[in-house]
Formats: C-alpha cells, sequence, structure tokens
C-alpha cells in the first residue's frame, strides 16, 4: 500500500512501458495505415513519458529538451507517413497495410 | 511525515490524479489500438494526449505539458483527422480490423513486456530514492536557455529535419508539383 | 437553333475534368432547400475536395405550366399569368406579352401609353437590379447591402402599388396600351423617387465596388467569352459584360425606347465583377430614360382601339424585349380564334442558367454560389 | 471541535484575503472555486449580453430595429432563444456516429471554456497564473477544432464534413501566423534589468505597467504590425465573418453544424462567442496592457487615479440614466406597460450597480476588471461591424492571406523585435568591440 501510494519515478516508467507496449501491439497487428502510425505516436509518447519523469528525478530539463525534439520527430513523422499514405491511397484506394507489399506499382 | 518532504515529487493529491490519469492513458491506448474505426481511435489518442500532458504537470514540466497540448492535440492529430476525412474508410470498416499475424503480435509485445518486467523488478534500486526539488516557476526559462544555449545545434537540425519534412509531405502527397 | 458556324463543338460540355484524389469525387446537392440556389433550383456539384469539376442543373421544382395554360385562356386572361414568371419583373413580363399580342393584332399603343410603359418597366428594371445586387452581395458574405437596397425598393413598389394596386404581381399593362390613367402626382412622386435614389447607387458602390473582399471574390469568377455567351445564346447584362454591345432596347428598338438618348454600359472580362459593374452602369442609365420619359410624358389617350373580343388572325409572331435579365421573348401562334394556339416563352434565366456549368468549372464552391447569384436567375422564369 | 472547525474553514477563507496573489497560486481551494464560478457565470451573463448586443448593433448597422418584442427594446429575447432551444427537439441524425457526435459539442465548450482560467481580469483576479499561460490559452484553444472536426465528420453529411475540413484547415494554418504575432509580444516582455521574459498571463501586463507601455506601441509600429496580425488570426481563429467560411451560410447552410439542433447547437452557439472573448482577452493581455488603465503615464497622480476609478460605477449609472430615458420615451399605451416597467425595473438594477461601484472599497477592487472588460468589448463590437461590413472571403483567398501575407509579416516582426529589443547591446558591441 504505502508503494501505492508513493508515486515515485518507476510508477511513471511503468505506465510508459505500458502505453509502449501497447503501441507495439497497434503497429504489429493493427492493418490500418491510419492506426499503426497512431500507434507509432503512442510509442513516442511512451517515451517522452520515460524522459520527462527521468528529468524530473534529476532535477534538470535535459530530458524534457529531448522530450521537445521527440515531438518535433513525431510531427515530421506523421507529416511525412501521413503523406505517403495518401500516395498509396490515391493508387491503391486502400488503406490496408497488408496490401503494400510491391515496391513499385 | 518525514518522507513527505524528501519524497517531494508533487503536490496534494498526487497518488489520485496520477492513478486516475494512468487509468485514462490506459484505458485510451487500448481503444487507440482496438477500434475499428480510425476516428475513434484518433478521439481515444487525443484523449490519452492531454491525460499524459496532464501527467507532465504533475512532473513540473509544464512547457513540455503545453507543446504537447499545442502540437499533438491541436496539430498533429488534426492531421490525423485530416486524413482519415480524405481517405474513404467505407471500405476500411468492412475489413477485418486486425492482420493475420495478431498472435505473432502479441506474443513480441509479451515478450518485450516480460524484458520490461524483468528490468523493473531487478533494476528498480538504480533509481535515486529522492528525486531533486525543482521550482517550477522557471521552467520555461531553463528549457529556453538550454534549448538555444547547449542544444543549439540539435535545434537547428530539428529545424531542418521539419523543412524537410514539408518538402517531402508535400512531394508524396500532391500528384502535380 | 444553333447554326453550325457558332456551334457549341469547342465547349466540352459532356465529360468532366478529371478529378485530382480518383476515389474522392464528393458528389453534394446543392438545393432545391439552399438558402444560395435562390428558390428551388437544384444543382448537383460534383466535387474535388473544395473544386468543382463539372455540375448539373435540375430544374422544374416550380414548374406550373404557363405556356400551356396560355392555350386554354383568351389573350386578356393570359396577361395575369405573364406576371408570376419573373415575378421580381413583373412589369417587364407583361410588356413582353402586351407588345407580342398587340405586333399580332396590328394595332399600337398611344404615345403617352407607350411612355409610361416605358417608366414603369424602367423603375422595374431598377427594382429587379435591387433585389438581384441584395441578394447577390449576400450570397457572397455581405448581409448589410441586402437591407438597403430593400429599403430603396420599397419606394418602387410604393408607386406600383399606387398606380395599380399590387406591388409584386402587377398586372399593370393591357392589350392595347393601359387601363388606368397615371394616379395626380405620379410625376411628382417618381421624380422624387429619382432625386432619391440617385445618391443611393453611388452608396451601394461605396459599400463594393472597391472593398477589396468584394473584388477579390468576383474578379476572375466565374469568366465566360463572348464566343460562349452568343454560341450559349446568354443575354442581357452577362452577354454585356462579356464585351457585347447588345441591348434590345438599342438594337431593335420597341416601345418607344428609340426616342430616348442613353448609353448601352459594357465591360470586357465578363468576370463576375463586370457583371457587377453593368449593372451598377445599368442602373444609372434606367435613372436617365425614366427621367427623360417623365419629362416629356405626352397627353392623350392610354387605351388604343382594340375589340372587345380579341381574334387576332391566324399567324405566328416573336417578340422579344429586354427584360432586366436578358432578352424575354414571346412566340405566339395564332389560328384566328380567340385563344392562343401556342404560346411560347423564352425567359432569360432559363437561357443563361445553360452557362452555369461552363462558368463553374474549375471554380471552387464558393464561386459557385457567387455565379448563381451573378447570372441572376429567378425559378419562376426559369421552370415556369 | 464542531465550532473549531467552523473557526478553522473561516480562517482558511479569510486567509486569502490578506494575500496579493491569485488563489490558485496561493494555493486556496475555496477560492479557487469562487472564482470558476464567478468567471462562469459572468461568461454566461456576457454571451448573452453579447448575443442581445450583436443583434441590435448589426440591426441597428442595417436600417433596421432588430429584436423589440420580447421585452423592452429585445432585451429578454436572448432568454426566449435559450429556453426554445433547451425545448427543442434533439434531433440526432440516423447515420450519424452518435458516440462522437455526443461529444463533440462538448470538446468545443470546455475549450472555449477551460482558458478562462489564466485570464488576468486584475493583478489577482484570475482563477490561477500558470508560468505557460499563454502557451496554455493557445493550445487549449486549439482544441476547439477537434471538436468541429468531430461534429462534422459524425454528422455524417457533405456539408458538415465540407465545413469541418475548411475549419481545420483554417485554424491551423492562423494558428501559426498567431502564434508568431504572440511571441514578438513576449519577446517585448523580456526587456527588463535581468533579461527574462515570461508566459504568465499575469507576467506580461506587469511587464507592460513595469516598461511603462502598452505593447501595442512599443517599438513603433512593430508592435502595432504584430497586434494586427493577432486581430486578423483571432477573427479567423473564431470562425467569424468576413472568415466564416467554416458556418457560411449561403454555402455550406451552416457548415459543421447543420445537422445540430436545440441544445448541442446552442453549446455550438456558447462556445463560439466565448472563444471570441477567450481570443479578444489574449489581445487585451498582450498588446493592450490589460487590467491597465488608459493613460498611466501621462495622466497620473491621485487626482486621476481617483477620476479613473469612478469610471466603473458612472458608466453603470449612464446606462441606467438610457434605460430611465427610454422607459420615459415609451408609448404610453397599456400595451407598452409591462414593457415600460421593464426597462425602468432593469434601470433600477443597472444604477443600483453602479451605486456600488462607487463605494470605495468596491471601485478599488472591481475597476480593473473594468477596464479589462472594457477593451474586450471593444473588440467585441469589432467582431460586429466587420460581419455588418465584409463579404466572406473564399478559401484559397484565406490561405493565401494566412499563409503569403500574415505568416511572413509576422516572422518579419519578430525578427525586428528581437534585433529592436537586443539593439542597445548590439550598438554596444559595434562601438566598444
Amino acid at each position: 500500500m504505502e508503494a501505492m501510494l508513493h508515486i515515485t519515478t518507476l510508477h511513471y516508467l511503468v505506465l510508459g512501458a505500458a502505453l509502449f507496449l501497447l503501441g507495439v501491439i497497434g503497429v504489429l497487428t493493427r492493418r490500418n495505415v491510419v492506426i499503426v502510425l497512431m500507434s507509432i505516436e503512442l510509442i513516442l509518447n511512451a517515451v517522452n513519458l520515460n524522459l520527462v519523469a527521468f528529468s524530473r528525478l534529476w532535477g534538470g530539463v535535459h530530458g524534457q529538451i529531448f522530450a521537445i525534439f521527440v515531438i518535433t520527430d513525431a510531427a515530421a513523422e506523421a507529416a511525412v507517413g501521413l503523406g505517403i499514405l495518401i500516395a498509396f491511397f490515391r493508387n491503391k484506394e486502400t488503406v490496408n497495410i497488408d496490401e503494400v507489399h510491391l515496391l513499385k506499382w | 511525515m518525514a518522507v513527505d518532504t524528501a519524497f517531494n515529487m508533487a503536490p496534494v493529491a498526487t497518488p489520485f490524479f496520477f492513478y486516475m490519469l494512468s487509468g485514462i492513458m490506459l484505458i485510451g491506448g487500448i481503444l487507440v489500438i482496438t477500434r475499428k474505426n480510425p476516428v475513434h481511435s484518433a478521439l481515444a489518442l487525443i484523449t490519452v494526449l492531454l491525460a499524459q500532458a496532464a501527467i507532465y504537470l504533475m512532473l513540473y514540466a509544464p512547457f513540455v505539458a503545453g507543446v504537447q497540448i499545442i502540437l499533438y492535440a491541436g496539430g498533429i492529430m488534426v492531421l490525423f483527422l485530416f486524413v482519415i476525412m480524405l481517405v474513404n474508410i467505407d471500405r476500411a470498416a468492412k475489413e477485418r480490423t486486425f492482420n493475420s499475424q495478431w498472435l505473432v503480435g502479441i506474443v513480441a509485445a509479451t515478450a518485450l513486456g516480460g524484458l520490461f518486467v524483468a528490468v523493473y523488478t531487478k533494476g528498480n534500486n538504480i533509481f535515486p530514492e529522492h528525486a531533486l526539488s525543482v521550482i517550477e516557476n522557471d521552467n520555461t526559462q531553463k528549457v529556453a536557455t538550454m534549448l538555444y544555449g547547449q542544444y543549439m545545434f540539435a535545434f537547428e537540425i530539428a529545424s531542418l529535419l521539419l523543412l524537410v519534412a514539408i518538402i517531402g509531405a508535400v512531394v508524396m502527397a500532391k500528384k502535380r508539383i | 437553333m444553333i447554326d453550325s458556324n457558332s456551334s457549341l463543338s469547342h465547349l466540352d460540355l459532356e465529360t468532366p475534368e478529371k478529378p485530382f484524389l480518383d476515389a474522392n469525387e464528393l458528389v453534394i446537392n446543392m438545393g432545391p432547400q439552399h438558402p444560395a440556389t435562390h428558390g428551388v433550383l437544384r444543382v448537383i456539384l460534383r466535387l474535388d475536395g473544395e473544386k468543382v469539376l463539372g455540375l448539373e442543373c435540375v430544374i422544374g421544382y416550380l414548374h406550373r405550366g404557363v405556356e400551356k395554360i396560355g392555350e386554354h385562356r383568351t389573350y386578356t386572361m393570359f396577361n395575369p399569368y405573364v406576371d408570376r414568371m419573373d415575378y421580381v419583373a413583373a412589369v417587364s413580363n407583361g410588356l413582353g406579352y402586351c407588345e407580342t399580342v398587340e405586333k399580332l393584332l396590328h394595332v399600337e399603343a398611344p404615345p403617352r401609353a407607350q411612355y409610361v410603359r416605358v417608366i414603369l418597366t424602367e423603375l422595374n428594371r431598377l427594382a429587379s437590379h435591387q433585389l438581384w445586387l441584395g441578394t447577390h452581395a449576400l450570397d457572397i458574405g455581405a448581409i448589410t447591402p441586402l437591407f438597403y437596397t430593400f429599403r430603396d425598393r420599397e419606394e418602387i413598389l410604393k408607386i406600383y402599388e399606387k398606380y395599380c394596386g399590387a406591388r409584386l404581381t402587377t398586372h399593370a399593362f393591357r392589350i392595347g396600351g393601359l387601363q388606368y390613367e397615371t394616379y395626380n402626382g405620379f410625376e411628382r412622386e417618381v421624380k422624387n423617387f429619382l432625386s432619391f435614389f440617385r445618391p443611393k447607387i453611388d452608396e451601394y458602390e461605396e459599400l463594393l465596388t472597391t472593398n477589396r473582399i468584394w473584388v477579390e471574390r468576383t474578379k476572375n469568377v466565374g469568366i465566360i467569352s463572348a464566343k460562349d455567351c452568343i454560341a450559349l445564346g446568354v443575354t442581357g447584362p452577362v452577354l454585356r459584360a462579356s464585351g457585347v454591345k447588345w441591348d434590345l432596347r438599342k438594337a431593335q428598338p420597341y416601345a418607344n425606347y428609340k426616342n430616348f438618348d442613353f448609353d448601352i454600359p459594357t465591360c470586357q472580362n465578363g468576370d463576375t465583377y463586370d457583371r457587377y459593374l453593368v449593372r451598377m452602369a445599368e442602373m444609372r442609365q434606367s435613372v436617365r430614360i425614366i427621367e427623360q420619359a417623365v419629362e416629356g410624358l405626352p397627353e392623350g389617350p392610354v387605351m388604343a382601339k382594340v375589340p372587345k373580343v380579341m381574334k387576332p388572325p391566324a399567324g405566328e409572331i416573336y417578340h422579344s424585349i429586354e427584360a432586366p435579365k436578358g432578352e424575354l421573348g414571346y412566340f405566339i401562334v395564332s389560328d384566328g380564334s380567340t385563344q392562343p394556339y401556342r404560346v411560347r416563352v423564352r425567359p432569360p434565366s432559363f437561357v443563361n442558367l445553360q452557362a452555369l456549368d461552363l462558368m463553374c468549372r474549375g471554380q471552387l464552391v464558393a464561386d459557385v454560389i457567387a455565379v448563381i447569384g451573378t447570372l441572376d436567375i429567378v425559378l419562376g422564369e426559369v421552370d415556369r | 471541535m464542531g465550532h473549531d472547525l467552523m473557526g478553522q474553514l473561516v480562517q482558511y477563507i479569510q486567509s486569502y484575503l490578506s494575500s496579493d496573489q491569485t488563489p490558485g497560486a496561493a494555493g486556496n481551494m475555496f477560492w479557487v472555486l469562487v472564482y470558476i464560478l464567478a468567471v462562469f457565470v459572468g461568461l454566461s451573463i456576457a454571451v448573452i449580453a453579447m448575443n442581445w448586443l450583436e443583434r441590435k448593433i448589426l440591426a441597428h448597422m442595417q436600417v433596421r430595429l432588430g429584436p423589440m418584442r420580447v421585452g423592452p427594446h429585445g432585451l429578454l429575447q436572448p432568454i426566449a432563444d435559450a429556453i426554445k432551444l433547451l425545448l427543442k427537439e434533439d434531433i440526432i441524425p440516423a447515420e450519424a456516429d452518435v458516440a462522437i457526435f455526443w461529444v463533440a459539442p462538448f470538446m468545443v465548450v470546455l475549450a472555449a471554456f477551460t482558458v478562462f482560467i489564466v485570464v488576468p481580469f486584475g493583478p489577482t483576479h484570475a482563477v490561477t497564473d500558470m508560468n505557460i499561460g499563454i502557451l496554455f490559452m493557445l493550445g487549449v484553444s486549439s482544441l476547439s477544432v477537434l471538436g468541429i472536426v468531430m461534429a462534422g465528420w459524425a454528422s455524417n453529411s457533405h456539408y458538415p464534413l465540407i465545413g469541418a475540413l475548411r475549419s481545420s484547415a483554417q485554424m491551423v494554418s492562423y494558428e501559426v501566423a498567431m502564434g508568431l504575432a504572440v511571441v514578438s509580444a513576449i519577446v517585448m516582455t523580456s526587456l527588463n534589468a535581468s533579461g527574462t521574459g515570461t508566459l504568465s498571463m499575469i507576467g506580461i501586463v506587469q511587464a507592460q505597467q513595469e516598461q511603462g507601455v502598452w505593447f501595442i506601441f512599443k517599438f513603433f509600429p512593430l508592435g502595432l504590425i504584430a497586434f494586427f496580425i493577432f486581430a486578423v488570426a483571432m477573427v479567423a481563429e473564431t470562425n467569424r465573418a468576413p472568415f466564416d467560411l467554416a458556418e457560411a451560410e449561403s454555402e455550406l447552410t451552416a457548415g459543421f453544424h447543420t445537422e445540430y439542433s436545440g441544445f448541442r447547437w446552442s453549446l455550438f452557439f456558447l462556445a463560439e462567442y466565448s472563444a471570441m472573448i477567450a481570443v479578444s482577452s489574449i489581445a487585451v493581455t498582450l498588446w493592450l496592457g490589460g487590467w491597465l488603465r488608459p493613460f498611466p503615464n501621462l495622466l497620473s497622480g491621485s487626482t486621476w487615479d481617483l477620476i479613473f476609478s469612478l469610471f466603473p460605477g458612472v458608466t453603470f449609472l449612464f446606462l441606467a440614466a438610457m434605460c430611465f430615458f427610454n422607459a420615459v420615451r415609451m408609448p404610453k399605451h397599456p400595451f407598452f406597460r409591462i414593457q415600460t416597467i421593464g426597462l425602468a425595473g432593469f434601470g433600477v438594477v443597472l444604477g443600483l450597480i453602479g451605486l456600488v461601484m462607487l463605494v470605495p472599497a468596491v471601485r478599488i477592487r472591481v475597476q480593473d476588471i473594468f477596464w479589462f472588460a472594457a477593451k474586450v468589448a471593444t473588440f467585441m463590437y469589432l467582431y460586429i461591424w466587420y460581419r455588418g461590413t465584409f463579404p466572406r472571403y473564399r478559401f484559397d483567398q484565406l490561405m493565401q492571406m494566412g499563409w503569403k501575407v500574415l505568416l511572413p509579416m509576422g516572422l518579419g516582426v519578430l525578427i525586428l523585435t528581437a534585433t529592436a529589443g537586443l539593439w542597445p547591446s548590439i550598438q554596444h558591441s559595434i562601438w566598444h568591440p
């Protein structure tokens, strides 16, 4: 009970790990490209949570800055990923990731 | 309690808020990967992101929380919703939700989860027990100083990355440039 | 109707443009219940995002069979029906019908009647253009001009009400002239109206002509070339804005427009802004015409000698006038009886509406609204 | 024991009164709740008043009278409308995505109301003062776009979908220009001895107080241009004329809320107006000196302080006098008797409020709120004025305006502001290398 009531860094890490796993499952099992991309966002967020928790643990802001960079990355990744998705959809008229099996069409 | 002052990790009622927010995040995360309709998934993901912003506030990282809300919830998720509306989801709704390797996925994730559990149970005591106390009020200033000082180069690289991403996205999505 | 020289072959109206995102063509039903379709026009828009790939007009929601009704009424009895076609410009409709039947009967209205007809018709043109301006501006998002134009249109309607007791469907003219002599003070009131109205045109222009957003919204929107206009039979301000100086009041003078001194305003680009300018200039010209007509209003009878029971000699006649919206033509076939054998109306709105598809191709949804507004259609006339 | 508890409670409540912080910063939960309630009630009244004022002002711009029937001069019209909306049938289209259809209006309202917890109505009159105040406001207000997109999508109809796509693209693009304008104001806050700026809403106003100039006049015309960019972007951000493409009545019938009716529609309405007030509050805080009274430098001294502190009460007394004047002018007919009495009664209420505001203890505390509200009200009037004057932009023109005009302007102003701020030290390093 005592361990439950005092929120330590480990609590945040466990939460982050759980989110990370959810993201991994999403990436591995879903067929819809949009949801795969969302799962990647979930993974990135889990990482961010860890970074900020560590930053809190050490009292600095390095972790937070890393988190900001990760968010920047996520924005770039989402833009390019969704761009690819639209290009793909235009050619194949589907958003099913199983059908992305040709390098050229 | 003596521990309280040393354990000065968060303000009042932290356990309650922490468990509430993590509950929201986990349920939201599960919804993200299980909903058939991508718009529902996106809604769940937005909930996760907002709850996470609140958790950042609990971790005394208000600037990251603000960036999270503006960029993630207000920017990236709108992009997602935009694309979901652009692509025709009528067909996707009729198809199977999960692919044929869902079993592999679950197994791999479980293995990874096991790894995490192992690390956290074994390595619990590598973290210092007491978090250092920080002042919340100058968080933004500190982030700014760091971002434009020590991490200047990384900052510029990030801006370049964004530029490349913009051009890439335009090239990908536009038929005639 | 269209001879081989001015064919439509250069207009490919059948195949719509290829959409950008093939799977994503959006088909939208604009109307028949829609705030900007001016009645019950239904436009089936085929969109790629916001870009219009093509559109199709579905008409007939207001069809009352006016032409068929004409075959079962005597010439006099049919007269009020034509008011209900372009109910915004009822007087013009009546003028066109009366003149056609007069031509068929070989009678001519006396000069005083002709002058009063010109005054009332030009007032009607002002009223019609005012209504067009208000609703067109409202469609584009400027809500205030609507109330200004309606305030001033009220004054015209008051004159009508005093003259013939009706404001909208006036039934002002009779075959052979006018039923009523003008009321006392008619001339004074018309003159008062003109001096009241002239600064109002400047007021409208002040609100819109140099308004940046208005110019941006209307310039280069819905362009139609003179060639296409002629090929499609588009007439009226739309044609004149494309640079063709064609106005039936000058080209084939009727009533006694040849006695009046006025200009035909034209523009060159054929876009929505030019059509706006042309109509504004036309309002000023109408004021000029009314002024001259009131000044020179002759004395005399207002009704020519027409038989009580009209039996025009067998034959056919086509006569057209310049209604506010374009060429309004009546084609009447008489078999020598008291009722027409066939009545056919050439409504300007109906013909002008054909150009909608051509004008909207490649434009955005918002432009479709602007173009519908600028064509100045009245569905009562389109559907008849 | 019970008495002791009461005493402690009273002491807890009273302890805040002596502090010079916002209740959030002082950590006093009781006053936080009181402030939240006050903000909520005040906002609702403001939205109701705005509804009436917009109709009346717009009507008078358009040579008509506006609401005249319900109550004297239509004063009760918003209440009648609210009752009508609440009693209306709540229609959910058969093919709609019910869950999202439900959530969307609440999301919009939530975003529009949450921002008000950091709006500083006075040095201590804010629910809380966040370190990232302005960032929080921009972030949370940008969440309303999600609600709009969801509403448009969930309706499962073409017009709402197009409206939602339009508004999402519009809001996302104008946020960029808006952000740049905001940053150039924040750069100005760092022009003090220590060289550290602030994102806190209260801190921004205090910076203007310390520097003795409203940021709109700082580095003339840089502050003015930044303010202009924000003023344009905020109209676009709230989907108001001439940027009301998302709900363009003549094109898309009603845009994203075409399928909504009754209570849910009224939530969108509420959100729109409170979002207008919210962005106006940002503009007032950042450029127009927030709660500061006009001419604090030019007309300084205790006499002027006294005169300016009388403004709130006098304004209310003036409004009351207007009510009495119009009550006297009412037609003397039995039909109008109730309306006349109502108008006079309204005048009495306004007059009493005005008299209370003249009491020294009250007027010192409310004058900040008054000046803030007066500045916000100016923006509200501008919103109505735009609506009465401008036609609507087209979508591509809107995007062009956002990306090709406002964004480069914003960047330029930001760079120039930073240069101007650093100019003394640049000069120094040039002359004394």
